[in-house]
């Protein structure tokens, strides 16, 4: 099975080859790294950009008001906060315009903690990016999502943020991507840069099946009756393992709900879940004090109050200005399989 | 001088054109008419060439135009009519800018390659180094040209300037400085070390030069050299030029015409009439002309509608289909 | 009675005359304009800065380093967002050095609608602001709370973010702050600057009272029994007027909560409120999508939900990427007198 | 050479202490006793001098230290035990720069005025003008020391120059540039058109000068004459050390010894052998005594407790009284 490094580098040889992507760059984008995560790896339109984040997100502005569909990273979310003036514009230009300037670009950049990150290569960015209108947002769990999303990202006509969580990037998936060889060994020596160097190498990309997961959709993976939880990114499979074992273990039937997409959200999927169960639990890891998640929340009391059973909970990170190296203090940051399960079971639990 | 009678009575014509739209758009914020006002009275001696010597049109083949908040006299001169101006400051539904969503002077014509302008200054230098590297790529006759000032003390216009000259990458871009000494009350002096802004660019290896921006000939021999190198050899040029703010920053300080600097207009009407280009009844009476045409335009606007409530999520995204 | 930019004036004369503040700079913030709003006219210490954003955090960043609490301003918040990184820091460098480097700092920004701002003079900041940890957060709504609460955040060895609505820069309070004349035309004529030449002129500083509201303490403004409705900024005063109107007009009794302070928040305040009234209705002008409002519900609901008579709401901005410049346009864009009574009267009609 | 043979000696045993220290530190990288890895061997002639130079203390009469994450051996000159270092990269709660919250080389010392080390890059530049303006109002000998790099890249750098240069308002700072001509696996000439980074600084009226940083001896002279501008004239100087990067940018490129990059220790060796300094017994038997130092202090730390899950919100804010 593919990781999401490697679905993201065959979306974009899709998007360079097929889908008219100009420019894939960022810092250490282009050869001979490829990426600091290889998500770039092989690309012919991949480039390296000064270290200049400004410079990158105005390039891609640039670029795509010369409609020349760019991809652009921001190497860690932690170092795109001296952008956000430019990311507003970007998400603003086609609103201030009346319609005249249409950016169709892509920002991808890796979220998250979960690999001993510190204070600068653990941080979310759903929160902030989410409020910035005008651009859509996309934050993967797992290859496969990560691949049709991406082409989506890329043949839709406005800003996209892409984001994809650190901690997962290597990991394989449970699905393939359609049409992606059959054994995973075979899919590293076609696309992965061997070690040493990489002057002749070349990548042998795979013939994939036309796949793609439009923005805006979200994907239940795992039904259930009594709880349904909310989640997307790093979360995202501990919920979903969490919930498997709390059916096992407790007999909880728990709906798992893997936004994907968080500008548009798919509202009405999960308005349809609460009505069912009853009862919500909204799982991220950025810092709780106005929350993505506290949105969705905030919507669900909106449209399904009546349906409520149990007041609904959000288990976000903690509300502290960075998250620790020591892994003593990161386990308790950010949710964990086991604080996640003992949120369900406590919502479970509660009585109407 | 260079240019034919024509052309000088084209660009006096235009110089005043743009004076005159400046006028009126004040007194529409100092009336019903309007809001803020910003804009351009003081600068129509070198944006007056700017925009003649611009290559008008959409797509990569031409000149890409990262403007700031004074560049009316550009508009007018690459053919914008007064009473489009008039419809953004009436903030109506009929500015075909913005639909009177954004203040006057925020240009964006999509056909033209005039890109949205917007109110924070700086971002248009790390803007406009993305058209830059796509008509890089492209390659022909199409720059990007992008304006600005004091933003020189923004990071951006340091980014702009490392980015066009990246070796075997440098752009096509005519990065431009319009400096009126002053940024809103605060002189440049004393915010500045350095005398001359462009001569940053040194430093990166692009080649820069300084123009009088209160003189029209100057600068439109000045702007078609930078343009003609930038076209040519696919390299970035950095011109400052000195030029006036005659009305103060903007409404908010008042927006009365101060007393104390050069007007390039009536400097460039001695000239005219000096060389038997003019006399002064002809230029009163294309003033008048244009003053004339200006209050019409505005009686035209004020009989058309605001912008719908309804309308306020239009354009927040492209539909996919 | 005092203005707001007054308020602010006589608070920083004391800062820079009593409290140890070293620098006030920004923007046009010193001679001869005082500030784009006159908040800085007449004080010692008040400076210009280079047009950059950056340099003015990074500047007030290094003086509370070198212990000289500085006081910055951001002309506009709508001109603050390349700065978030940096505000970041001055978030989280008490908690990275473990306790060794606090930074006093204060920064001083207007925020919201009702100027005909159009796209860029009408940002409201607090959402993003919360979403800063370490950093506190004011949003002020008269001159009276703006002295008391500016005072204290000179004094607050942390960094203090503090806004203030740019419709009501210049409007007269309704409450005195403790010890200003008696005749506003007095304190103008003691502390506003002359029009035209102001080279000789010099402020006559009034003696106030010693008075400061402690950051972190809100104000019941109505009090009431049908509804909570908390607000702060611009919407404050139209949440109290349409209060009064729906107590005449139908009978409603309505309890208005000024947080003023955003970080930290006066939790319990909202809570009681809202454990009596079993009603909550939010207002702020920010965009509505991961609001500052959204987490006041969200905490409310998760301390509150089994009191809760109605669905909680939110009454926001909304989410579009800029504010129009047409009324036509703004009006029906942020939260008016109208359509605050409108939610008012809405969710006090809804049973239980 | 200028400097006593206890100097030398001095300036040679602190470069092997510090890489040491680095070797150590990668090697806890690649084990159980630590995650990631930053840090600076290659530079240690360069940042032993500057650190021996610098005004140690707190307060406006001492220099204020921005450092980037390569300054080790500033730090062991100026005098802090590599066992603290070891403690950070060990994220034991006993690291007394960050109680095991942030990564190896981000130091933080209150008492000696080393400001937090930030991982993002560029906005010490603009940090820096805050305490440098706190030194030019207060006068006397304390200046502002700001390192950092390919940065230069990042508008912040431009910020810090122009605000070092305002008219009458001059701030006493060094600005350095430790060229190591790669921002990790980016070459430098790859994305900067200008040879000499320092050079931008003329464009404010800034002085400015370059050093080999793989010598001591010339860094040493180089830096305290740069010093003494700045301490005396209270005035900005921009240096630039060209540099080696002896084991890559950091742990996630591997953290492995380059071998086509200049080793200033070795260099120095000789030099000193040659000298007759030291006999090539002497630095082996120096390097043998801080590697057992460094295990040593490697063993009391293992012993050392991690933070606890309990202190996360310490620090947040400061308590008001
Ligand atoms: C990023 C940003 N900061 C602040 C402002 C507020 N502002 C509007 S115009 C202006 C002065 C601009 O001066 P300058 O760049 O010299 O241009 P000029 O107005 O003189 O043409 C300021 C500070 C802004 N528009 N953008
Ligand atoms: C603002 C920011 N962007 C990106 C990064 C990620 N990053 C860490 S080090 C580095 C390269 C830095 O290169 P340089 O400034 O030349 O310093 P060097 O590591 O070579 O000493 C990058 C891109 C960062 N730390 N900060
Ligand atoms: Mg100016
Ligand atoms: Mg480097």
């Amino acid at each position: 099975m593919a990781t999401i490094a490697q679905a993201i580098r065959m979306a974009l040889h899709k998007g360079e080859t097929e889908l008219g992507v100009q420019d894939i760059f960022g810092e250490d984008v282009g050869a001979p790294l490829g990426g600091v995560f290889t998500c770039t790896q092989g690309l012919e339109k991949a480039w390296n950009t000064p270290l200049d984040e400004r410079g990158i997100i105005g390039m891609a502005i640039g670029l795509a008001m010369a409609d020349q569909k760019p991809v652009a990273e921001i190497q860690f979310c932690d170092y795109i906060f001296n952008t956000i003036d430019l990311l507003k514009i970007a998400g603003n230009t086609l609103w201030t315009s009346a319609g005249q300037f249409p950016l169709a670009m892509v920002i991808m950049t890796p979220v998250g903690t979960g690999i001993h990150g510190s204070i600068y290569h653990s941080h979310s960015f759903d929160s902030i990016a989410t409020h910035i209108p005008g651009m859509k947002v996309v934050l993967t769990s797992n290859p496969k999502d990560t691949y049709g999303l991406l082409i989506s990202a890329i043949k839709d006509p406005n800003p996209v943020l892409f984001m994809y969580p650190k901690a997962l990037i290597r990991a394989q998936g449970e699905e393939k991507i359609p049409g992606e060889p059959e054994d995973s060994k075979q899919l590293s020596a076609m696309i992965d840069a061997p070690v040493g160097d990489r002057k002749s190498w070349k990548p042998d990309w795979p013939k994939l099946e036309d796949f793609e997961i439009p923005l805006g959709k979200s994907k239940t993976c795992v039904e259930g009756r009594d709880l349904t939880v909310i989640s997307y990114g790093r979360t995202l499979p501990l919920c979903v393992s969490a919930a498997k074992e709390c059916l096992d273990q407790h007999g909880y039937s728990i709906e798992v709900i893997d936004v994907r997409t968080l500008i548009p959200l798919d509202e009405q999927a999960l308005y349809d879940s609460v009505n069912k169960t009853g009862r919500v639990l909204v799982v991220n890891e950025d810092t709780e004090m106005t929350n993505f998640g506290e949105h969705i929340l905030r919507k669900i009391s909106e449209h399904c109050f009546y349906s409520l059973k149990a007041a609904p909970k959000l288990l976000a990170g903690a509300n502290t200005p960075g998250i620790g190296l020591a892994w003593t203090l990161e386990s308790v940051q950010v949710p964990q399989k086991k604080s996640i399960q003992d949120a369900m079971i406590q919502l479970c639990q509660t009585q109407a | 001088m260079g240019l034919t009678k024509l052309e000088l009575e084209n660009i006096y014509r235009l110089m005043v054109q743009a004076r005159v739209l400046e006028e009126r758009l004040i007194k529409m914020s100092k009336s019903e008419d309007g809001y803020f006002w910003i804009g351009g009275p003081g600068e129509e001696a070198f944006n007056v060439p700017l925009g003649l010597l611009i290559r008008k049109g959409q797509g990569l083949d031409f000149d890409y135009c990262h403007f700031h908040y004074r560049a009316s006299a550009s508009l007018l001169a690459m053919g914008s009519p007064m009473i489009d101006s008039i419809r953004q400051m009436a903030n109506r539904k009929t500015d075909p800018f913005s639909q009177g969503r954004n203040f006057v002077s925020h240009y964006a014509i999509k056909e033209w390659n005039v890109m949205p302008v917007s109110s924070p200054i700086e971002v248009q230098y790390s803007i406009a180094i993305g058209t830059a590297h796509a008509q890089r790529k492209h390659g022909g006759q199409g720059i990007t040209i992008v304006t600005g000032e004091m933003l020189a003390a923004e990071g951006d216009f340091a980014t702009c300037l490392n980015w066009s000259s990246r070796p075997g990458q440098e752009l096509p871009i005519l990065i431009i400085v319009t400096n009126n000494q002053f940024g809103i009350s605060t002189p440049f002096d004393q915010v500045h070390g350095d005398k001359v802004i462009a001569k940053r660019a040194e430093g990166f290896g692009i080649k820069w030069g300084t123009v009088n921006g209160n003189d029209p000939i100057a600068s439109y021999r000045k702007i078609e050299q930078a343009m003609d190198y930038v076209r040519k050899e696919r390299k970035p040029f950095c011109l400052e030029a000195y030029v006036s703010r005659l009305h103060g920053h903007s409404s908010s300080s008042g927006g009365n015409r101060v007393d104390h600097e050069i007007d390039c207009i009536t400097d460039f009407e001695q000239v005219l009439i000096k060389e038997q280009v003019f006399a002064q009844e002809d230029c009163d009476s294309i003033r008048k002309e244009y003053e004339e045409q200006a209050l019409e335009d505005l009686k035209k606007v004020r009989e058309e509608p605001f912008p719908s409530g309804e309308t306020i999520f239009d354009h927040t995204f492209k539909e996919t289909h």
